[in-house]
């Protein structure tokens, strides 16, 4: 059992080796190998379903030992991680076909498992170190995946790594805090040294690492890279990043929140609000306000991949929203968000680069009446956007009701009301999603398109099928969720596999009803439609224009500028962009270095010269007023 | 001693060689490019066996004349000295292969004599137990440097050659009077005698002669107000030069300055001025690197920048920033040495030096943009390669104490390794996606320049997957350090 | 001690030359004053009041009065670098006057930031 | 003006430390550690009657190589920079060698390079040796060109002795590792008469050398330079 987590931690990362180095022999040998180590990870976690390894020692660094555990919470992530990834290889190998350089190709799919096996690292991480040390290895191996297209999402790609590797150094910081005090960097050891650390200490070090974890998870204000990487990635990288490596700033908050302190502890050392420690009770609020303003600027998006992006930096404040309740149930509402996000917004991300794939845009305006020609992918992105806009009876509604009940309990009410407006707002740009691609009229440049291969659609409806399945039987998630929970000392909450049982505080919730509910609507609905057609059947093409008969080549579609009068209203309030304060702090920066190295470094030699002579003056004058030769 | 390791030999095989190929010069030109290759690959045995003495007894001792050590002068390889000399013979006998294929001007039996004696003067410097024979070795090294600095005799190479004399001579005479300053004390030039007698002097005594010697080999070790020489010389020295210049030559020189802080000069105070030095150094360094357009510039920049990290960490004056700091020059070493033979390779096929003129070599040149990449990772510190080992150890060895100025220093180290990361990965991305000028048509590097280049990647290579072992040698060399060993095992072993 | 303030004021006069002066031969007969006040430095801290030259060139010396022969020896190493850096320097004079038809530091900046 | 006020008060500065450093060690005081076991035991030692010759060559032999090694790097560097592409050009003079010049030369040339000899082989004995030796006879390569325009050394031959002298020093220095004392530039060779001009050991030996090596790079880098002015073709 020991050598085997290492074995899994390795699988990813040979795979991807081999899989370059099969590149260089035939193109499907590399689909192979990177098809059968994805696989293989994502069978290997089985063995580890409920099981808790405390930890073993796979090296030892300065006097700290380095080390792998699992439990519960890390199947979870680690279901997350190889599952996804095995998808977005199978859906890769025909989407990327269209790229013609093979050495990209090859280096494409090594990133690929890379970036498999850096997130496996972290979430199997024992240790501050290891952590650490997988979480940049992820960040520059990303950071390839994204710039694999083109000039843009190079400048995208920039963005990210630079902005990772600032929250990576401020983690890092954190890390070297601890081990001054520790001396190693065990979660346990930290966790003790914690425990007995002055209050200061404790806030800087989960101020330090929570900004490493925001950058990554795009929690505002530090979202600025992600509508720029998410949308300029390849299509089958968009999804891993959305759904599985924002993931892992969240993953990582939960571990320092609950592993590393305790609500309790943190309950100790500051006031608190809404009996919800300080820091807490900040983060929920840089959540919430991630969830409305994200929701609002996807609102207005005109790409259907930023679109996308922005609706993540949404959901994933959702996520944290429920891991900084500190309540059992808000807890384990945020980590089934983000199980829930990772199949939802994957299964989006897929069949939007699906559309692309067949369409080659991904420009809402341009798309239009794909329904007949894509049905499949029509279908699947319903189910999404259901999932995402938290409707029964799918399972971003359960998720979602967790985490509404949790705030609901605390009496956040203000919180909760945001929660709520980015739900509704939600509505609103699903809908432009779907309507934008699928309804509307057909551009006569599209009538030759057809549903993707079925190596892309097998990805597209695993993950349709696990929204329906997790939305009617949320007790599959929640079994492991909530065994891990105990693993950091929360109280179990009831759960059955269809819900939560009547009696408890915290309200029932029986899916298999409101699905049945529904479902029995839904029938009636369809046969009170068969039986009394009222309307008349017309031509999607059969309408005109204030008197004007419209031909066939002029589409009449309402996909730009969708919810202009909405954008009237909310953008006085969106002028004030994070980013553009950024960009001026870091061309001030540029300017005040560049000014400066030009005044040192004059290509004047008498000033170089100076330069030395001054050193010595000063250690001479040093000497004379206060070194006590004599 | 018979039939053991001979340090001595270290310097003397390849100054035989030297006058070798002068000898040659006139005859047998045709050989004079392969000698260099055998007095490095002959460095290389030697080292070889030096490693068990070495790492055994803690230290090997040379004498020359047959006389014991503070009457004659004595080479003393310890642990660090063996570290840097072992990174000097590797990048001799690398770059020498490198030569074979780079160096097509004439003069070349000229060229070849002044690289050897440049590489020889770098490991002189590092293995001498003689203070005024450090000074004879700086002044090989440099004079060696000058010449080939100049080597190229255009505008650029010749006033960066002119400006690097002038400093590097300044450098020199201060660097004599420091040492005359410690002989008029104590009356002897031994290293590990100086380092014994010199104990009655005062603070500011001390501190004057150290200040001197500072400017000399703070000059010459690109220490922050006094590199302005640096990034002038390195881009205008043939690449192959630029290697050794910037991997070893700078880092012998903070060697120097660590020996004898060390011995004679261990006060908190000095450490504590070195910090800013080192604070300095790095952050001049690595935000001048970031607006600069030729590669090579920035590349010197960023030697500036690391060597300001791996000082700092040294001037912590605790076991782990030792460590750490050792740790550092290995990867500055390796890595920057790597960069530099790669991008000389590039240079060459493309007839550019700036980085916009780099687009798209990532898929023409595969090995050598690889190699690249490898090199900048390491340099920024990515795991899994070597650098961020050594840097995780100077971050934890800064915050050892954590005070304020301690955690602002590193907030500054860590803000200067994102600006690395973006001038960095500034150029990797222009590189590997960068749209390429049109129907560029050049091929791989040529054979000596991709061997030299990948033995060096996969030197790298193997110490980030494999960094145990030296770690824990650098751990040795800083414990050493900490207990001042070098005079202890001198005086069993040299009987002064 | 006449000595020392002389040598120690030679290597100032030639710092003050490289620092100030623009002409380049005048900056290399600058760094000749810091080598020659160097190497006299060296001297003079080598010398013993009446002492003789280190040398048993006859018989019956008295090896009490000989000044010591060490900083003549790092004298001579001394030289001979000084004469290297010097000739060195020269022939980069040479080659920067043929590029940049100037005698003048200051003009010669084409390499700078 | 207020910039050279600035530089003198710092110079000052370093100058007055600097006096007040050396003020605690008197001018003229022995301060002899090492120096005092050189003259009390350096003549039986090495057998050199000029104690600095057996101190440069001996005690600190190895500083004097890398003495050799510096001069030998400046000649080449010299090389490097004033290299000819192309052919060279007659040396061409404006105003030609008088009479009186040319012939002295030819009469003191010949004593000129005897001096060097005498002073280099007798570098044990007496003050002099192989640096001051080899430089005396440069110059009387120097007076050579000076008074025949068309004189030019032979550069093959300069190198071969170059490096010829030069492998002499190394290699009589590793031979030292070969004997018992296994030391290198060990004086293996016997001491001889003392005072006498074979005494001493390898010391003459290694004198020769340099002179030799220091006459023909000095020698060069005349040519060099000299050459780099007059005789460039093409270009000014």
């Amino acid at each position: 059992m020991n050598a085997s987590l290492e074995l899994l931690l390795a699988t990813p990362f040979i795979g991807g080796l081999l899989a370059f180095i099969g590149g260089k022999v035939h193109r499907w040998i590399r689909n192979l190998i990177a098809i059968i180590f994805s696989f293989a990870t994502a069978f290997e976690i089985i063995g580890y379903y409920n099981v808790t390894i405390k930890g073993i020692v796979w090296g030892k660094l300065f006097g700290s030992d380095l080390i792998l555990q699992t439990n519960p919470i890390t199947w979870l992530f680690l279901f997350i991680v190889t599952s996804a990834s095995f998808l977005i290889v199978l859906f890769s190998i025909d989407d990327m076909r269209k790229e013609e350089d093979e050495l990209k190709l090859d280096a494409y799919y090594m990133y690929l498992l890379f970036v498999e096996g850096a997130m496996v690292g972290i979430v199997l991480a024992g240790d501050l170190i290891t952590f650490f040390m997988f979480w940049e290895i992820m960040s520059w191996t990303s950071y390839f995946l994204i710039i694999h297209g083109g000039k843009r999402s190079m400048a995208a790609g920039y963005k990210y790594i630079i902005m990772s590797v600032i929250g990576a150094y401020a983690m890092f910081l954190a890390m070297a805090m601890l081990y001054a005090k520790a001396h190693s960097l065990v979660y346990t050891d930290v966790a003790n040294v914690l425990l007995h650390s002055s209050p200061a200490f404790v806030i800087w070090t989960i101020v330090l690492l929570a900004i490493g974890f925001f950058v990554k998870a795009a929690v505002m204000p530090l979202h600025t890279w992600l509508p720029d990487a998410h949308s300029e990635a390849p299509s089958p990288v968009s999804p891993l990043l959305s759904g599985v490596l924002i993931k892992m700033g969240a993953y990582g908050l939960f571990v320092v929140l609950y592993g590393l302190i305790s609500v309790k502890l943190a309950g100790s050392l500051m006031p608190s609000v809404f009996s919800t420690p300080l820091l807490l009770y900040i983060i929920q609020w840089l959540a919430a306000l991630s969830i409305v303003l994200a929701t609002f600027l996807a609102i207005m998006q005109e790409d259907a991949k930023r679109l996308l992006a922005y609706s993540s930096i949404s959901q994933i404040g959702y996520v944290v929203l429920g891991i900084a309740t500190g309540t059992s149930l808000g807890v384990a509402g945020g980590l089934f968000h983000a199980l829930n996000h990772a199949i939802f917004k994957g299964l989006l991300f897929l069949v939007v680069g699906a559309v692309i794939y067949r369409t080659g845009t991904r420009n809402l305006s341009e798309l239009g009446g794909l329904i007949k020609k894509m049905p499949f992918s029509f279908v699947a992105l319903l189910l999404g956007i259901i999932a995402l806009a938290g409707v029964p009876p799918l399972n971003g509604f359960v998720s979602k009701w967790m985490i509404y009940e949790a705030l609901l309990q605390k009496k956040e009410v203000f919180l909760l009301i945001m929660a709520f407006v980015g739900s509704t707002g939600a509505f609103l740009y699903v809908y432009r999603l779907v309507h934008s691609i699928f309804l509307g009229q057909l551009p006569k440049k599209y009538e030759n398109v057809k549903d993707v291969p079925i190596l892309m659609q097998i990805p597209i409806w695993v993950l349709a099928l696990l929204t329906i399945v997790l939305g009617i039987m949320p007790g599959l998630a929640m079994n492991v969720i909530v065994k891990g929970m105990a693993f950091f000392g929360f109280k179990p909450i009831a759960y059955n596999l269809f819900g939560f049982p009547q009696g408890t505080a915290m309200g029932a919730l029986t899916t298999i009803n409101i699905s049945a509910g529904l479902a029995i609507a839904f029938v009636v609905a369809w046969i009170l439609f068969i039986l009394f057609p009222k309307s008349r059947k017309v031509s999607q093409y059969d309408n005109y224009a204030a008197g004007q008969v419209v031909t066939e080549d002029l589409k009449y579609n309402y996909s730009y500028g969708f919810y202009m009068s909405f954008s009237r209203v909310i953008k006085p309030i969106l002028k004030w962009s994070i980013e553009r304060v950024y960009n001026y702090w870091v061309e001030a920066a540029k300017i005040f270095g560049d000014y400066y190295m030009r005044r040192i470094y004059t290509g004047n030699l008498e000033t170089y010269n100076a330069y030395i002579v001054i050193v010595i003056t000063l250690a001479a004058a040093f000497v004379l007023l206060g070194g006590k030769i004599w | 001693m018979v039939g053991g390791a001979h340090p001595i030999l270290l310097i003397a095989v390849p100054l035989f060689f030297v006058f070798l190929i002068v000898f040659f010069s006139s005859f047998f030109k045709g050989i004079v490019k392969y000698l260099p290759i055998i007095a490095f690959g002959i460095n290389l045995i030697v080292i070889y066996q030096l490693i068990p003495e070495v790492l055994g007894k803690g230290m090997v001792i040379s004498t020359t004349a047959g006389f014991k050590p503070p009457l004659a002068i004595d080479i003393v390889v310890d642990r660090l000295s063996l570290i840097l000399a072992a990174i000097g013979s590797v990048l001799g006998f690398l770059v020498a292969i490198y030569n074979v294929s780079y160096i097509d001007e004439e003069p070349q039996e000229r060229y070849y004599a002044l690289f050897t004696l440049l590489v020889t003067g770098i490991i002189w410097m590092v293995v001498t137990g003689d203070i005024f024979n450090l000074f004879v070795a700086f002044e090989v090294t440099s004079i060696a440097a000058f010449g080939l600095v100049g080597f190229h005799r255009d505008q650029g190479a010749v006033e960066a050659g002119f400006k690097y004399l002038v400093m590097g001579s300044i450098g020199g005479g201060m660097l004599l009077v420091g040492i005359i300053m410690l002989y008029a004390a104590t009356g002897t030039l031994n290293m590990v005698d100086l380092a014994q007698k010199s104990v009655h002097l005062t603070f500011g005594q001390k501190f004057l002669a150290y200040s001197m010697i500072f400017i000399g080999l703070g000059i010459e070790g690109a220490l922050f107000p006094l590199n302005a020489w640096l990034p002038d010389a390195h881009p205008a020295a043939p690449s192959s030069v630029s290697a050794i210049l910037s991997g070893i030559m700078t880092t012998a020189a903070i060697y120097a300055l660590y020996r004898l802080t060390n011995l004679m000069f261990d006060y908190k105070q000095i450490y504590t001025i070195l910090l800013f030095f080192g604070l300095l150094t790095l952050i001049f360094g690595e935000v001048s690197a970031y607006f600069q357009q030729d590669i090579k510039r920035m590349l010197a920049y960023s030697t500036i920048g690391q060597t300001g990290l791996f000082f700092f960490a040294f001037a912590l004056d605790s076991a782990n920033g030792f460590q750490g700091s050792i740790m550092q020059i290995i990867n500055h070493s390796v890595s920057k040495a790597l960069l530099f033979l790669v991008t000389g390779g590039m240079i060459l096929r493309i007839g550019s030096r700036k980085i916009e003129d780099f687009a798209g070599l990532g898929r023409k040149m595969k090995f050598s943009s690889f190699f690249l990449a490898i090199g900048a990772f390491s340099l920024m510190g990515l795991p899994p390669f070597f650098g961020f080992w050594s840097k995780l150890k100077i971050i934890f060895a800064a915050l050892q104490n954590p005070n304020f100025f301690m955690v602002a220093s590193v907030v500054i180290i860590l803000l200067m390794s994102v600006v690395e990361g973006a001038y960095f990965f500034k150029l990797l991305q222009n590189m590997y996606f960068g749209k390429p000028a049109e129907n560029l048509q050049i091929s791989e590097a040529p054979a000596g320049i991709l061997i030299s280049f990948t033995i060096l990647g996969l030197i790298l290579i193997f110490i980030s997957v494999y960094p145990t072992p030296i770690i824990n040698l650098t751990h040795q060399v800083a414990n050493d350090l900490m207990s001042k060993s070098y005079i202890n095992i001198a005086l069993r072993l040299g009987g002064l | 001690m006449i000595y020392y303030i002389g040598s120690l004021l030679l290597i100032a006069v030639g710092l003050y030359a490289v620092l100030v002066k623009s002409n380049l031969i005048k900056i290399i007969i600058g760094l000749n004053f810091i080598s020659s006040g160097v190497n006299l430095l060296i001297i003079s801290v080598g010398y013993i009041n009446n002492g003789t030259a280190p040398i048993f060139s006859r018989l019956g010396l008295n090896p009490n009065t000989m000044v010591d022969p060490i900083p003549q020896a790092l004298t001579l190493t001394a030289i001979v670098i000084d004469a290297s850096e010097l000739a060195l320097a020269v022939a980069f004079v040479v080659l920067l006057y043929r590029h940049y038809k100037t005698l003048d530091i200051k003009k010669i900046r084409s390499l700078k930031w | 003006m207020i910039r050279k006020v600035v530089y003198s008060i710092f110079l000052a500065i370093i100058v007055l430390s600097l006096v007040l450093f050396f003020a605690a060690f008197p001018f003229g005081k022995n301060k002899m550690t090492v120096g005092k076991y050189y003259i009390d035991h350096g003549v039986q030692q090495t057998g050199a009657a000029n104690i600095v010759t057996s101190v440069v060559l001996d005690y600190r032999g190895f500083d004097t190589l890398g003495e050799v090694s510096v001069l030998f790097a400046a000649a080449a560097g010299v090389g490097v920079l004033l290299h000819m592409i192309g052919e060279r050009r007659e040396r061409k003079v404006k105003v030609p060698p008088n009479f009186v010049v040319r012939v002295g030369s030819r009469i003191v040339f010949p004593f000129i390079l005897l001096f060097g000899v005498y002073i280099f082989v007798h570098g044990h004995l007496t003050p002099g040796g192989g640096f001051q030796g080899g430089s005396i006879i440069a110059s009387g390569f120097l007076l050579l060109y000076l008074a025949y325009p068309n004189y030019k050394l032979k550069r093959g031959g300069l190198a071969a002795i170059e490096g010829l002298a030069g492998l002499t020093f190394v290699t009589l220095g590793l031979y030292g590792l070969l004997t018992p004392k296994v030391s290198f530039l060990y004086n293996f060779l016997p001491m001889g008469v003392f005072n006498t001009l074979v005494s001493a050991g390898i010391l003459p030996i290694i004198y020769v050398a340099i002179g030799f090596k220091v006459a023909s790079e000095f020698a060069g880098i005349i040519d060099d330079m000299i050459c780099d002015v007059m005789c460039r073709g093409g270009e000014k």
